[in-house]
Order: C-alpha cells, then sequence, then structure tokens
C-alpha cells in the first residue's frame, strides 16, 4: 500500500481490493460498512467533545477567563472526564412522561447528524459516499434532528420543555428556505450538486473568491442561518436558559443528556463543513489562478488540514458570534428570516444567474 | 417600503453587531487579559488585605499573655450570641478576689462579621484575624476558643488600667 | 405649603383629627373611620395632591395596634405622616387605600401578614411571604415561637 | 375606585400556568413568578414572594441600634453600605447628633462606589437575561476593583458593616483615595465597551425599546423608584430632593429618562455610573481631616418618638422608619424597601408581552430577592 496524504483513493481502493482479495463482495461490503461506522464513531466522539472544549476555551478567553485547566495540560482531557461523569449519572425517569419517545428522541437527534456527516469530503478520497446529489441530501439530512427536539419537548411532559420544541421546529423549518437558497447560490455557480465535483471546481480558486460580493452575501446569510439551524446562540431560543432554563432538554439526564450535547455540538461542526466545503473550497488548497508558484506551496499542506482548518476557522466565527450577541425574541428571529434573510438571498440568487450567465465571476 | 431605508437598517445593523464584536474579538485574542486567578496553586502569593474579616482572634504576644479580662462586653454586643464567656473567681496575692478569664468562646458559625465584638472591647484584645479558609466536615470545630491554653493575662496592662481607673 | 399650611388646610376637612408633636413630618393621627375620606382628599384636592405613598407600616404599640401612612406630593413636594390606630387586637380593621395609591396593596398584604391588621374591601387579602396556614403574626409583640425565637 | 383595579388578575381554571421559579435563573434569587401563557405572550403575572424572609424587621425590635446595622447589610446586599446609612442617619437624625465632615465625605464617596458596584452587576445580570453571557463576566470582571478597595478598607467585599451611629467603624485605608483614583480612571476607559458590546446592539435595542412600557403616574402610583421610576420621568432622586450626607455639596444630574420602557431603565443605571463617578470624582481629593466618628454613648437610646430617613440606594428609595418609646431597642423598625415595591408593577408592565420580555422587563427592574423578602 502506498498512503499518500495528498490523495486518499489509492489508499482506498488498496483497502477494498485487499478485503475482496480474502472474501465475498457481499462480505466485503459489510466489513467495509463495519469499518466506516467505526471510524466515524470513533471520530464523531472526539470531534464532539473537542469541540465542546475549543468552545470553553475560547468563550473562557473571550471573557477574560482561563476556561478549563485542571484535567491534562491546558484541560485537554476535560470534556473526556465530563464524559465519563455524564455515563455515571442517574437516568431520572419523569413521572407521566412517554417513555419510549422520551428514549427515542437523543437518538434521532444524534443519527439525523450522523447521516449528515457521512456525505462529507475530508480530503481528496476520504468520502463515505459521493452522492451525486450531495447537497440536496446534506440538506435534508441536517433538518431531521428537529423531529428529536420536537419528541424530546414533547414527551418530557414538561411545559417548559414543549415550549422549547415549538420554538425550535417554527425556528428551523423556517430557516431551512435561507440554508438552501444560500447553498444554491453555489451550486448555480459550480452547476453541480456533487460535493465532489463542487470542490473541484474550486481548483483555481475558492467559490468565496471567485464568486466575489454576492457569493460573500451568501456566505453570511448561511452562517446566520446556519447558526439558527443548530441551535446555537444568538438564536439559541429552544434552549435559552435565561428563559427556559434549559428548553427542550431540561428533564434529560446523564448519557441522555450527553447526547444531546454532542449532537448540538456536532451540528455545529457539520453546518461549518458544509461552509467549508461549498464556499472555501472544502480540502482544496487555496490556490488563485495565475499564481503558479503560491498555489504550489499551498499544495505542500495536505488537504486534510485544509479542511479542518477552515472548518475550525468557520467554527471560531460562530463562537464568537454566540459570545457577543443577546438572544433573540422568537417573532424578531421569524421577522429577521422572512423580512430581511430571504428576501435578500433571493435578490442574491437573481444576481448570481445573471452574473453566471453574463460570465462576470473570475474564471 | 422604502428600498433605501430597507438598506439602511441592514447596514445600521451589520454595523452595530460588528461594534459588539469588535470588543469581544479585541479579548479572544488577547489570552494575557485573563484576570482570573488559580486559587490552590497562588496561595503563597496570595495577598489578603490586613483588615481582612477572617475570624476573631484573640492578640497572644510571645509569653503566651493575653489582654483579656473577661469582662463580657464583647458577649453582650454580640448580635448573634456567637461569643460566650466562662471565667472563673479566684483570689489574688493580694488577697482580693478577682475575676479572670477561663474560656472566650467562639462560634464562627453564627458570626455575622459585624466587628461590635473588636470595635467595644475595652482592653483592645480581640481583633481580626485573616485566614480564610473555614472549610470544616464537622460544624463543631467551627467552635473555638480564643484564649491559647496555658495563656494568662498580661499584668503591665492591667496595671496601666488600674492607674486610670484611679 | 408648608406644614402650618397644610395642618390648616386639613383640620378644615374633617373633625377628631389630632396633630401630635413631630419634629420631621407634619403628623396626623385620624380615626379609623374617617381614614379614607381623608386619604381620598389628601390624594385628589389640587393644592395637596399627595399622590406618591412612600411608606405604609404596621405597627405593634403594645397595647394598640397601628398603620402609618408616609405621604409625599411629587408636584408640591411636601410631606405629611398620616395614623391610624385601633384597641381592637382581636379583629383589627381598616379601610384599604390601595385604589388611591396602587403601592398600598402589597404594603397592605404584608402588614396583613405580619400583624394581622385586616384591610377592608382589598382586593387580595392574602398573606404575602408565610404559609397560608401559618398561626399568629409574627410582628406582634405577644407573639411567640419558643422553636425559632431565643429569648435572651 | 373602581377603575384603577383595571390590572386585578382574573383566573381561570383553563390557564397554562408556567412556574417561573423559585429555582430560575433569571428570577436572580427565590422568587416565583406565576405565569399564564398564551402561546408565547403571558397573559398575566402573580409574583409569590418569602422564600426568603428572615424577619429582619423582628430582630430588630431584640437589638440594639448599633446591632440592627448589620442586619441591613443582608437585605439589599448589593448596596449594603446604602442600607447601613439608612439606619446611622436615622439614629444620629433622631439624637441630633453632628457627625464630622469627614463622614459625610466619606460615607457619600462610598455610597456612590457601592451603587457603581451594584450597577455593574446589574448590567452583567442584564445582559445574561438577553443571553449575552459575556457581557456578566466584563461586569464582574470590572466590579472586582471595587469589591478590592473595600476589602481593603473595611475587610469585606459585599456585607461591609462599616457605618456605625455617628461615624465609621475605622478610618480608611491610606491607599483608599490612591485606588478610588485609579478606578475611575479605568472605569472611564472600560464603560464605552459596555456601550459597544450592549447599548448600541441592535437586537439589544430591538428587544429593550417599548418593551414594558410604564407611564409616569403608574410609577408614582406603584411606588417604582430608582432608575426604574427615573426611566418613566418620576423625579424621584432622594439624593437630589432630600440630601443627607454630602451630597447638597456636589453638583450632579439626576438621570431622567421619559420613554419608560426597558430601554430606558438601562440608559437610566448606565448613566447613574458616570454621573456616579463625577461625583466621587469632585469629593475624593476634598476628604477633610477629622476624626472618622462623633462622640457617641456606648448605649443609645432615642427619645420617645417616631423617625423616617430616606436614602437612595442603587435600586431606589430605601426608607428606615424607627419607632421608639426611649428604650435601648426600638419598638418597630419598618424598611421601606425599594424592590418591594419595585417589584409588583411586574404585572402591569409586563403582561401582554412574551417570556422573553418578561425576563427583560424584570431584569431592567433590577429585583434583589432578599431585599423583597427581608
Amino acid at each position: 500500500m502506498d498512503l499518500n496524504i495528498y490523495d486518499f483513493t489509492s489508499f482506498t481502493k488498496w483497502v477494498d481490493t485487499a478485503l475482496n482479495s480474502v472474501m465475498s463482495p457481499g462480505w466485503t461490503m459489510l466489513v467495509e460498512l463495519v469499518i466506516v461506522g467505526i471510524v466515524f464513531i470513533a471520530a464523531y466522539a472526539v470531534i464532539g467533545l473537542y469541540l465542546v472544549l475549543a468552545e470553553r476555551k475560547v468563550c473562557a478567553i473571550i471573557q477574560n477567563r482561563q476556561g478549563p485547566n485542571r484535567v491534562g495540560p491546558f484541560g485537554l482531557f476535560q470534556t473526556i472526564a465530563d464524559l465519563f461523569k455524564l455515563l455515571g449519572k442517574e437516568l431520572i425517569s419523569i413521572k407521566n412522561a412517554d417513555q419510549f419517545l422520551f428514549n427515542l428522541a437523543p437518538f434521532i437527534l444524534i443519527i439525523a447528524s450522523f447521516m449528515a456527516i457521512a456525505a462529507l469530503p475530508f480530503a481528496k478520497g476520504l468520502h463515505a459516499i459521493d452522492l451525486n446529489i450531495g447537497i440536496f441530501y446534506m440538506f435534508a439530512v441536517s433538518s431531521l434532528g428537529v423531529i428529536g427536539i420536537l419528541l424530546a419537548g414533547w414527551s418530557s411532559n414538561s411545559k417548559y420543555s414543549l415550549i422549547g420544541a415549538i420554538r425550535s421546529g417554527a425556528q428551523v423549518v423556517s430557516y431551512e428556505l435561507s440554508v438552501g437558497l444560500a447553498l444554491l447560490s453555489v451550486v448555480i455557480f459550480s452547476g453541480s450538486m456533487q460535493l465532489s465535483t463542487i470542490v473541484e471546481s474550486q481548483a483555481n480558486g475558492w467559490w468565496i473568491i471567485k464568486g466575489h460580493i454576492p457569493a460573500l452575501i451568501a456566505f453570511i446569510i448561511f452562517l446566520i442561518a446556519g447558526t439558527a439551524e443548530t441551535n446555537r446562540g444568538p438564536f439559541d431560543l429552544a434552549e435559552a436558559e435565561s428563559e427556559l432554563t434549559a428548553g427542550f432538554h431540561t428533564e434529560y439526564s446523564g448519557i441522555k443528556f450527553a447526547f444531546f450535547f454532542l449532537a448540538e455540538y456536532m451540528n455545529m461542526f457539520i453546518v461549518a463543513a458544509i461552509a467549508s466545503t461549498v464556499f472555501l473550497g472544502g480540502w482544496m488548497p487555496f490556490h488563485l489562478g495565475g499564481f503558479e508558484s503560491l498555489n504550489h506551496v499551498m499544495d505542500f499542506i495536505p488537504p486534510v488540514i485544509w479542511f479542518f482548518g477552515k472548518t475550525a476557522f468557520v467554527i471560531f466565527i460562530m463562537m464568537w458570534i454566540k459570545w457577543t450577541f443577546p438572544r433573540l425574541r422568537i417573532d424578531q428571529l421569524l421577522k429577521l428570516e422572512w423580512k430581511y434573510l430571504l428576501p435578500l438571498n433571493l435578490m442574491n440568487i437573481v444576481l448570481i444567474a445573471f452574473i453566471v450567465l453574463m460570465g462576470w465571476y473570475i474564471k | 417600503m422604502n428600498i433605501f431605508k430597507y438598506f439602511g437598517e441592514v447596514f445600521g445593523a451589520i454595523r452595530s453587531l460588528w461594534a459588539g464584536m469588535r470588543v469581544t474579538g479585541y479579548y479572544s485574542i488577547r489570552p494575557g487579559k485573563v484576570v482570573t486567578q488559580q486559587y490552590p496553586e497562588n496561595r503563597k502569593k496570595l495577598v489578603i488585605a490586613d483588615r481582612f474579616k477572617g475570624e476573631v482572634i484573640m492578640k497572644h504576644d510571645s509569653n503566651n499573655q493575653h489582654t483579656c479580662n473577661g469582662c463580657g462586653i464583647c458577649e453582650l454586643n454580640c448580635p448573634n450570641g456567637s461569643i460566650e464567656i466562662i471565667s472563673n473567681k479566684i483570689t489574688n496575692a493580694e488577697g482580693k478576689s478577682e475575676r479572670i478569664i477561663d474560656k472566650h468562646i467562639y462560634h464562627l458559625s453564627m458570626c455575622t462579621f459585624c466587628s461590635l465584638c473588636i470595635k467595644t472591647c475595652p482592653s483592645n484584645s480581640i481583633t481580626w484575624g485573616q485566614d480564610f479558609e473555614h472549610a470544616m466536615f464537622d460544624r463543631n470545630k467551627l467552635t473555638k476558643v480564643l484564649n491559647q491554653p496555658g495563656s494568662s493575662i498580661r499584668k503591665e496592662i492591667k496595671e496601666v488600667k488600674e492607674t486610670k481607673e484611679a | 405649603m408648608t406644614n402650618d399650611q397644610l395642618k390648616e388646610k386639613i383640620n378644615g376637612w374633617i373633625s377628631g383629627l389630632e396633630f401630635p408633636e413631630n419634629k420631621q413630618y407634619l403628623e396626623i393621627v385620624v380615626p379609623a373611620e374617617s381614614l379614607l375620606k381623608l386619604s381620598r382628599l389628601l390624594r385628589e384636592t389640587p393644592e395637596t395632591l399627595f399622590d406618591y405613598l412612600f411608606c405604609l407600616s404596621g405597627v405593634d404599640y403594645g397595647k394598640q395596634l397601628g398603620v402609618v401612612y408616609h405621604l409625599e406630593s411629587t408636584t408640591h413636594n411636601h410631606a405629611l405622616v398620616l395614623k391610624v390606630k385601633t384597641d381592637d387586637r382581636v379583629n383589627p380593621n381598616f379601610d384599604t387605600v390601595c385604589g388611591l395609591w396602587r403601592t398600598a396593596e402589597w404594603h397592605e398584604r404584608e402588614v396583613f401578614d405580619l400583624l394581622g391588621i385586616k384591610f377592608n374591601n382589598h382586593p387580595d387579602m392574602r398573606r404575602l411571604f408565610l404559609d397560608d396556614e401559618w398561626v399568629g403574626y409574627p410582628l406582634r409583640k405577644d407573639y411567640k415561637d419558643d422553636i425559632n425565637i431565643i429569648e435572651r | 375606585m373602581e377603575e384603577v383595579f383595571q390590572d386585578i388578575i382574573i383566573k381561570h381554571s383553563d390557564d397554562y400556568i408556567i412556574n417561573m421559579g423559585p429555582q430560575h435563573p433569571s428570577t436572580h434569587g427565590v422568587l416565583r413568578f406565576e405565569l399564564c401563557l398564551l402561546g408565547e405572550t403571558v397573559k398575566y403575572i402573580i409574583p409569590h414572594c418569602g422564600y426568603i424572609h428572615r424577619g429582619i424587621e423582628k430582630m430588630c425590635e431584640k437589638n440594639t441600634y448599633q446591632q440592627i446595622i448589620h442586619l441591613t447589610d443582608r437585605f439589599d446586599y448589593l448596596s449594603a453600605h446604602m442600607n447601613n446609612e439608612a439606619v446611622c442617619l436615622a439614629v444620629e437624625n433622631a439624637l441630633e447628633v453632628e457627625v464630622p465632615e469627614r463622614v459625610k465625605y466619606i460615607r457619600t464617596i462610598l455610597a456612590e462606589l457601592n451603587r457603581i458596584a451594584s450597577h455593574q452587576l446589574w448590567w452583567c445580570a442584564f445582559g445574561m437575561d438577553l443571553g449575552a453571557l459575556t457581557t456578566f463576566f466584563y461586569g464582574l470582571r470590572d466590579r472586582e476593583y471595587i469589591l478590592d478597595i473595600f476589602e481593603e478598607s473595611f475587610g469585606s467585599r459585599l456585607l461591609h458593616s462599616f457605618n456605625y451611629p455617628g461615624g465609621l467603624m475605622h478610618d480608611l485605608h491610606p491607599n483608599f483615595q490612591q485606588k478610588v483614583k485609579d478606578f475611575i480612571k479605568y472605569f472611564r476607559k472600560k464603560l464605552p465597551e459596555y456601550d459597544q458590546l450592549l447599548t448600541g446592539n441592535i437586537i439589544f435595542q430591538q428587544r429593550s425599546i417599548g418593551m414594558g412600557y410604564m407611564s409616569k403616574e403608574d410609577a408614582i402610583s406603584y411606588g417604582v423608584t430608582g432608575p426604574s421610576g427615573r426611566g418613566s420621568g418620576f423625579k424621584c432622586d432622594v439624593r437630589k430632593h432630600h440630601p443627607y450626607s454630602a451630597y447638597s455639596k456636589v453638583d450632579f444630574k439626576e438621570i431622567l429618562y421619559t420613554e419608560g420602557d426597558t430601554f430606558a431603565r438601562y440608559k437610566a443605571r448606565i448613566d447613574e455610573m458616570w454621573e456616579s463617578m463625577n461625583i466621587i470624582e469632585q469629593l475624593i481629593d476634598n476628604i477633610p481631616a477629622g476624626d472618622y466618628t462623633a462622640k457617641m454613648k456606648p448605649i443609645i437610646k432615642l427619645p420617645v418618638g417616631d423617625y423616617f430617613q430616606r436614602v437612595e440606594t442603587a435600586r431606589g428609595e430605601l426608607g428606615c422608619y424607627i419607632v421608639s418609646d426611649g428604650n435601648k431597642n426600638p419598638l418597630r423598625v419598618k424598611f421601606r424597601t425599594p424592590n418591594f415595591s419595585n417589584l409588583f408593577i411586574i404585572n402591569k408592565i409586563a403582561s401582554g408581552n412574551k417570556i422573553a420580555d418578561l425576563v427583560a422587563i424584570s431584569g431592567s427592574l433590577d429585583l434583589v430577592i432578599p431585599d423583597i423578602d427581608r
């Protein structure tokens, strides 16, 4: 085998042929699925836990604090310790709760984010599935999570949870539109819905540079709408700890609470990953058409690092926003979507279509 | 709706949001501005103000002597009953009966740190100590005897007082 | 208006008022039955216009129970103290003034809670701080609680 | 009389009732709001208090005047100094003791420092109520400077029973003046940051402007004082209208806003911080030399009569009403605490708004629950 960190295609091919050589194609399929599943669960846990840590550190520095610093150097193992604590906690059963739905809700939430992560291209060839309607799939799957939130709020038999869940429902349904339309702008630019094709189309410059002003507007709208779709501050009305104590997960404890917590951070990661894939070139290094030497230097940095670097950057912006702004009220939230984001987005789409038609973007 | 007003609103909103993000952004890249202290680690260099009201203590000199004559004014002045004074009557060398302090009991758990006992103490024998780590596993340990075992009243102060009274 | 002018003015309205000595404010002791009438006059007459009730306290004088109203006019900047007393310790009651000063509603509930003085026509005469099942009125001088009050 | 009872609550059996509190992040203590909801909209609010009633007024009847003072720290713990001052001034006025000029100056400076500290904590908690969590730490960071000054001079940071009938417990720390000047210099730089972070923010303005309207008549009738009342144009600053301590010697504005909404109450407090700094700057260099306490007898007995002292705390007007029967213990002590009156307007101004607005409005009233319960 040759493990090329710039191109994983040959590596995955090698794994496939090696497995095929020892077992039947059916078994190969199964084993590959298991391997991918295990890899994703591990990645999920690690990314989720360290995102929690990163958020705590970032907000701590913003707030002139140190953040977690007791468990391990710079508190690196803090969230792992927290996980063990949550695992050891009692699962409180709620009187008069709908037990089946109550237990089901965290799994729906977590499965939705699992499904979304599957289509993400982490690097060249490092892809679980490369659907030809990748963006559409992501867009569809990432909004499944709200069912989990609604179920959690409904089944908890708590008025606070119910209000939180209903808020979340209204919020996600309306912000879905903006997410979709903002992504559509890049689909118009690149002419494809397949994530790998979109990434390849950015080989001579990312869409946010090539598409100049309309792409930038689309990127900002996507960030806002994506933050809202993941129920993060300043759009965290579903949780709104100063109003609803903890919103839909008020009644959850122990590992079920941890699922909600992890899923929230994974959703943030997914939104950031989509943003970086679609607007910032995904694993594609920073290329500018015509600057060959620069492009060559940039190629030395492996694509995986590019991908995670960009995602981290977008995540940092999301955290920065969260820790700066006060929360919106539910009617303002909907007003922002229907009165500002949606008209701007539609205007933007028309503008992009015109620009693409005239060929006014940087090629 | 005026289209310019609409876009004016949008840009005004973005500007106001950016003003806030500048403040947090300024701090987010300056870990040096961290103000929190790491408490158990910095114990050695902690600066406690010398007037800090940690607990009531009785001043003892190097001869294990204090100036408390057990008059009970602090006990009277304490609003919570957190001071109890147990005094003994003894006959001194001159044959007069005299009251000396046996135990100056101080219930830290009931103290509200109003410093009335210290302000009213006529012989200036109790004061604030700066110890602030009072956490105990047993509530009874918060009841303290302020005069150290084997301590005695300092003579010269008593004489000074007597001459003053005379 | 100065205190003397006020005194002159108010004395003309209702008979049976007493004006005890008070260094700080003009003090009026009013009979319980004319409390509401006097308060309404004080509140609504344009020359007095006492629109701000800044304190309402119930007092147990030992034998008597009383309520003290501290009034101020935000336009004329004069203030006075209105006192009403009763000898009835079993079922003391006065007229409510919460129609004139809304803040009185909760001050009166507090007085009822802690001193047991009832206010007639009060819209919501319940205890404010203590449980509804609480026995006795803690701020009265004859209130006994062997567990929580340690006599020194 | 019927028309004034418009806001009397009528309960129905099918109301959707939510209990906000006693343990809830935004009631700032153990206060319970019984809310009736219609979707997101609040139909009515019934405040339930008394969860931490400690019977301070009853305790005062058993204590001497010196011993009362440390109890007054405990109701509005964020403006402990002003509470102390109310009792001390009442006792001094009753005895007709002339306190030294130095004491008056020091009391004024400390009251204003305490007011700034209190408003800082209000600012951070208010930001947190609205979901801006970072404000909490910025406010606390700056408040720490004041608390350090307090700790150095009084020995405690929050509940400093520093006043004593006739003067102060002891003299100021020698570093006091320099530290206060340093703090003012520092805080004048930091306060604009508050404005950038919250005041100018479009989300914040949308959530506060026009919300929870309180008319001037309501403010007077409900006895809403302090910055909350002055946000509605109620001229209720005791410092201005009934000056005590050294307030008659300083030149300051009474902050008045006429809008009467959450934003006006917010601005009133922010402006009050600026104004407090002005007051301190006028006084800090001119503290006269002299004794820190007047000559007082060890046992204080007030002449028979009743005495009322009004003091402006950070939350409004505090009245200390002492009825004395000539003994060393008072016959009755009543504290007219600002929050007690401020709380009960909440149904009037917040019903009909959303839950999120209720949180913002109750935050803008700056409630401290021990002050309500006493």
